[in-house]
């Protein structure tokens, strides 16, 4: 684990204080940038910001590759009394990448921004995203399940208004918002009782705390019923299968930056945390029933999500809706490698989910950099997008292959991966549904290619246009990532197998302190 | 038995609250019913934390005595630490002497016998409270603006108009 | 005006809780006839009538019930800040209310009431 | 002989309560919420005694409040159908309430 | 009179009205009866939250669920609709929530079964974290209010998130519909005074009392504010309590009038103020080298082992924070206010 170290160097004074500063930062910044004069100048910040929590989660990384867990006590609070941000390699992995997106969706966001929002909106604009950043961050670090749900609706909230404001390019997006809201509400809600329910048996909100109390419990129906509330809480969060329906709308009504930072993260930060309950919280060696929900729930529904959303995804018209559907199918797969209950089904599942962020990042920037000029998002209109812009759209076409799967690039990997875990456990069925699922990927993104490239511009067809360079600079960084993490697959795969080495290992729980 | 229904009765009737806020949000194509829905579902969840946390016979978490609940020094002074207790005061309190307004309500009890009830849900759920008015502000915000833009706030009307405007554009196209 | 002030010191204290109870239980008395007359009565304008009259008496004979049990202090102050803003509130809505209804052209009824009154949420 | 006072408001809030979900006219549910609330001001306040620590008699006050500013509110609602317009004795708007 | 069976009366007497509220509102159709009657559901349960001991709760749930989230949906009702229309269909649409909400409902029950009796101290959750809470207060962080202690030290950072929120919300609600800078256009183009629409419609006394009262519910908001480490109440209610006072002066004297004297930017600024003093206190506890929100560092790195007994820093840490909050809350709670009273109706949407 030592080529964390190496990354980056933060001073000390700075280092021991990431845990708590990747959170407050984007908070207080936050404040900051709603009082920016301009655009430009909130930008700046936000960037800054941005970087600044990448930043401190490399150096959370570092910490974390040395010692194995990283445990902050806020308000200098021992942690069942105070609030803990607790933090192992699992964790490790989800902060880089939502440090990493953050800081390309952000350079991205000054020329999609100047489009699609008023100039006097601007800086509140860029507010609210540093708000669901921050919201991010925090669910991910937190070791407090009630400052979970704090975080999980800090960032759902500013989440509502950014997919409302694509109302300026079509009006869906202010329903879809409004389901999002009502949807994400009641998951929120969900999952507070199951935090009550919790409580009510262990007497304690510290995750860590919680899972070494309930250890004892396997038998209360509280705990339970608990659980479940949760999962159906965070699920609805991640877009799990059948508590997806928010989000088609939301990704292709939303503005277009808004669309690729939520791709790329907002499910991402709710699956993590969905792990770490269903894994840290309620072992599913002490808890028999956790095992029974992954193999006979989980398991099938992931199924059919992959199955169900693909074939969604190739009848859309819409290349955003095409590939909103594609996302929900592809936590399907994350969900598939973890109900296999298996270290290298959690690393396979984790695997694929950065390289997800990585290829929906980059399609979705694709996307929305090609019709910066000239807001579209039909198939049709994207005829011949691949001569007029071809930088952009040949970054869609690497994306697009990693996503269907094929050789050499980095979804070939999690899918080979995917593969190799269900086989671990002998569950056939999964592989056929992820060979069925790979040809139906093709056949969706193909569809896209096939008119982007091969068919000839219509007569007055929306003016797409090559992206500028602050479009295809953090674009093409994810295009040859997802290539590179194809080829050399070290770091990716180091991390997720880190991550779920950590979980399995028990990093993250209490030592020593069995009540 | 009715042992067992009066120590259980308040979660009954607090998941009963729940399932009727859920019907609503779930039942109604109103934006705005769909709201108080939801609003009733969420405070019904603060009814649930809160009973968690009654301590019978217990008193409202806020220390009898200014400030040292467990001294028995002046446990008997019995003051609403509320009253006449300017900041000054309560700090001299610490040091020992404490003269409050009195109570006349109350006999002096020794403060280390008070049951007080359980803090932490109530810290919970003012934070959930104000979350939950976030909430609702930006789901009327939304609405006022989905008003304007489809001229309703019906479901109904608003997948309709949703609809005709996809097949129009389809046979445009 | 020792005897006067023994007297008083003997008789003053029980003779408070018992008056500022009797002055809290006449206020629910009032409270309570009052909501039965707004629920029994036929119109708009005939229960704007129990309510309000007897809400303001109510709630005045309650509070000072209140006041003379809690004794001169902080509270006796809250009581009568409360009983200002209910004194201005209940009078304030019922005239609001009422004048609404009014303009509105809610008619009251006028003679014999017979049966129930089926006018609906004017909208 | 508190809780009978206790318990007398809370049999009036009951019937309020029933007032303001029969109706049948607008004008009937606001004056049932009014007098409701007013009700509950000294509810609040009963319990305070009823606990024994009537020094939280705030909320009480605090509520009072708001059903003097909730009272206005919906007075605007009905006469002006705006929140902007002052009360300055000349109003605009519909009057069908 | 034994008390304790006295609050249990009142207990059910009010849960029973919450139900009735609850289901009365399945039924009805006025938009306006329904959001009464969810100002009365937040109003009993605030009521209830008393009698159950829980009187910051209570005091935040009439503030913010019976007034400010009734006006709210009020203002938004001026801007949408003001009755439920009845669905054509029905048919799958009854099903589908039956089943959803009986199978949380069952799932809730199946839980209920093993939950500690109402009422029991030794539950876990009274005895473990809770009581720790009630025993190391007095000696750790020093407010009679161990709920001001545990929100504002113990727990400060849920309460940093909180403060958030409501900022989001502001955000968000500005995005959304503006800050009300329509009023002004709207009150520009109606220089000319209207014609009362009835002789009957004059407000003097309202005028006159309102003028009375506006400043000394400002009093009373830092009463509220100040009090907080010794009774219910804190920067949230004193917040709301302030926003009351400046949604008080909007209607009585008119949108546009306030909103010169308390200027929309300026509520925005106070908004980004108070999370910027919240986490501001926390950076400088980061800079005297303790953990974020560490208030035994706000003045000066504490020598080891030394023990303050005035808990100074604790003090003046819950002070400024609470301070922080107060400002945020009560600055949005203006923005978002003028906004909805500052749209007027039926404009469409042309902007963006």
């Amino acid at each position: 684990m030592s080529w964390f170290a190496e990354y980056l160097w933060a001073p000390a004074a700075l280092a021991d204080h990431a845990a708590a500063l990747i959170v407050a930062a984007p908070l207080i910044a936050a404040a900051a940038v709603a009082m920016a004069p301009n655009g430009r100048f909130a930008w700046v910040m936000t960037l800054a910001t941005a970087g600044f929590c990448f930043w401190m989660a490399l150096s959370l990384a570092g910490d974390i590759g040395r010692d194995g867990l990283v445990s902050y006590a806020l308000g200098g609070w021992a942690p069942p009394m105070g609030i803990e941000f607790r933090a192992d390699a699992l964790n490790a992995m989800i902060l880089l990448l939502i440090g990493m997106i953050a800081v390309l969706a952000c350079i991205f966001s000054l020329p999609a921004v100047e489009r699609e929002v008023r100039a006097e909106k601007r800086p509140l604009f860029y507010s609210a995203f540093l708000i669901c950043l921050a919201g991010l961050l925090g669910m991910t670090i937190t070791g407090d399940a009630f400052n979970l749900f704090v975080f999980l609706e800090i960032s759902s909230i500013s989440t509502y208004v950014l997919v409302a404001l694509g109302a300026s390019r079509d009006r869906r997006a202010l329903p879809s918002a409004f389901n999002y809201l009502i949807m994400g509400t009641i998951g929120a809600t969900f999952f507070v009782i199951g935090v009550g329910f919790l409580y009510a048996a262990t007497g304690t909100l510290n995750m860590a705390d919680i899972a070494a109390r309930i250890a004892v419990m396997e038998e209360n129906r509280a705990v339970h019923a608990g659980f479940a509330f949760i999962v159906v809480g965070l699920g609805l969060k991640a877009a799990m299968y059948p508590l997806h329906q928010w989000l088609p709308g939301a990704y292709a009504y939303a503005p277009s930056f808004v669309t690729v930072f939520l791709s790329a993260t907002a499910t991402k930060a709710a699956f993590y945390a969905l792990v770490r309950f269903l894994f840290s919280v309620f072992n599913p060696q002490t808890f028999p029933f956790a095992e029974t929900l992954l193999v006979w729930v989980l398991a099938p529904l992931a199924g059919i999500a992959i199955v169900a959303c693909s074939f969604q995804a190739a009848f859309q018209t819409d290349v955003r809706r095409i590939l909103a559907y594609s996302s929900v199918a592809q936590v399907g797969y994350m969900l598939l490698g973890v109900a296999t209950g298996t270290a290298l089904g959690l690393s396979a599942g984790m695997f694929h989910l950065l390289n997800h962020s990585l290829m929906k990042g980059a399609l979705f920037m694709a996307i929305g950099g090609a019709a910066l000029y000239a807001p579209c998002s039909k198939l049709t209109d994207l005829a011949g997008a691949g001569k007029k812009a071809p930088w952009t759209m040949s970054a869609f076409a690497v994306a697009g292959l990693s996503l269907i799967g094929f050789p050499l690039t980095a979804g070939f990997l999690s899918k080979w991966r995917l593969l190799e875990a269900s086989l671990d456990v002998g569950w056939m069925w999964a592989v056929a549904i992820i060979g069925l699922a790979s040809v139906l990927a093709a056949i969706y993104v193909g569809r896209v290619l096939e008119a982007a490239f091969f068919r000839e511009a219509p007569e007055g067809g929306p003016d797409i246009r090559e992206a500028p360079l602050l479009v295809l600079a953090p674009l093409w960084t994810l295009a040859i990532m997802n290539i590179w993490f194809g080829i050399d697959s070290s770091l990716p795969l180091g991390l997720a197998q880190a991550g779920a080495d950590a979980v399995f290992s028990g990093v993250y729980a209490l030592t020593g302190s069995a009540p | 038995m009715p042992d067992y229904v009066l120590s259980h009765y308040n979660y009954w009737v607090v998941i009963v609250l729940m399932m009727v806020g859920l019907y609503i949000v779930f039942e109604s194509g109103n934006l705005i019913k769909r709201l108080v829905g939801l609003s009733i579902f969420q405070t019904s969840v603060f009814l649930l934390y809160i009973s968690l946390g009654k301590v019978a016979g217990g008193t409202a978490p806020i220390l009898i005595g200014g400030g040292h609940g467990g001294d028995k020094s002046h446990g008997g002074d019995e003051s609403h630490g509320a009253e006449g207790a300017h900041a000054v005061e309560a700090v001299d309190a610490h040091a020992g002497g404490h003269g409050g307004a009195h109570d006349a309500a109350h006999g002096a009890e020794h403060a280390a016998e008070i049951l007080y009830s359980n803090p932490l849900p109530h810290v919970l759920i003012l934070t959930a409270i104000v979350v939950g008015v976030a909430t609702l502000s930006v789901g009327l915000a939304i609405s006022v603006r989905i008003r304007e833009a489809y001229g309703s706030v019906e479901n109904d009307e608003i997948r309709a108009a949703d609809i005709s405007l996809g097949e129009a554009e389809e046979t445009a196209a | 005006m020792a005897d006067i002030a023994a007297f008083f010191a003997h008789w003053a204290e029980p003779l408070r809780v018992w008056l500022g109870t009797a002055l809290a239980l006449a206020g629910g008395v009032l409270v309570t006839i009052g909501a039965v007359g707004v629920l029994r009565f036929p119109d708009f304008y005939t229960r704007l009538h129990a309510a309000s009259v007897t809400d303001t008496m109510g709630a005045t004979l309650l509070l000072l019930g209140m006041a003379l049990l809690a004794g001169w202090s902080l509270v006796t102050f809250k009581l009568a800040l409360i009983w200002m803003f209910l004194f201005l509130t209940s009078p304030t809505a019922s005239h609001a209310a009422a004048n609404a209804a009014h303009t509105a052209g809610l008619e009251p009824i006028v003679g014999r009431w017979r049966g129930d009154d089926k006018s609906e949420d004017g909208a | 002989m508190l809780i009978a006072a206790a318990v007398a408001v809370v049999v009036s809030m009951a019937l309020m309560l029933a007032r303001a979900i029969m109706g049948p006219t607008l004008y009937d549910r606001v004056l049932a919420v009014n007098s409701f609330g007013t009700k509950t001001v000294l509810l609040m306040g009963l319990l305070g005694f009823l606990t024994g620590r009537p020094d939280f008699l705030d909320i009480a006050l605090l509520y009072a409040l708001i059903n003097f500013v909730a009272t206005i509110a919906i007075l605007k609602f009905f006469r002006y159908r705006s929140f902007q317009i002052p009360l300055s004795g000349r109003g605009v708007g519909g009057s069908d309430g | 009179m034994n008390f304790v069976s006295s609050i249990v009366l009142v207990d059910i007497a009010l849960l029973a009205m919450l139900g009735v509220v609850a289901v009365a509102i399945i039924r009805l159709k006025s938009l306006f009866a329904i959001v009464m009657l969810s100002g009365v559901y937040s109003l009993v349960s605030a009521t209830w939250f008393v009698a159950m001991d829980a009187v910051d709760v209570a005091f935040t749930e009439a503030a913010v669920g019976a007034g400010i989230s009734t006006a709210l949906m009020l203002g938004a009702m001026l801007l949408t609709a003001r009755r439920v229309k009845t669905p054509d269909k029905a048919g799958a649409r009854r099903w589908g929530p039956f089943l959803a909400v009986f199978a949380t409902g069952g799932l809730l029950i199946f839980a209920s079964t093993d939950l500690p009796a109402f009422g029991d101290p030794n539950s876990p959750a009274n005895s473990y974290v809770g009581k720790d809470y009630i025993e190391r207060t007095p000696s750790e962080v020093g407010p009679p209010n161990i709920v001001t202690a545990v929100l504002a030290s113990y727990r400060g950072f849920d309460t940093f998130g909180e403060t958030v929120v409501i900022f989001a919300a502001g955000v968000a609600v500005a995005l959304l519909i503006g800050f009300g800078e329509r009023a002004l256009a709207f009150s520009g183009q109606r220089s000319v005074t209207p014609e009362p629409v009835s002789p009957d419609d004059h407000h003097m006394v309202l005028r006159v009392v309102s003028k009375l009262l506006i400043p000394l519910i400002a009093l009373y908001a830092f009463y509220v504010q100040f009090h907080g480490d010794y009774g219910p109440g804190g920067g949230f209610q004193a917040g709301v309590i302030f926003a009351v006072a400046v949604i008080l002066n909007a209607l009585i004297f008119g949108l546009s009038e306030t909103m010169d004297a308390v200027p929309a930017g300026a509520a925005r600024a106070g908004a980004a103020f108070g999370v910027l003093l919240y986490g501001g206190v926390g950076v400088v506890n980061l800079l005297n080298g303790g953990a974020f929100l560490d208030y035994d560092y706000l003045f000066e790195t504490p020598a080891p082992g030394s023990y303050d007994p005035h808990h100074w820093g604790q003090h003046f840490g819950i002070l400024l924070v609470e301070l922080g909050v107060l400002a945020t809350v009560a600055s949005t709670m203006i923005v978002i206010f003028y906004a909805f009273a500052g749209r007027a109706p039926e404009i469409r949407d042309e902007d963006w």
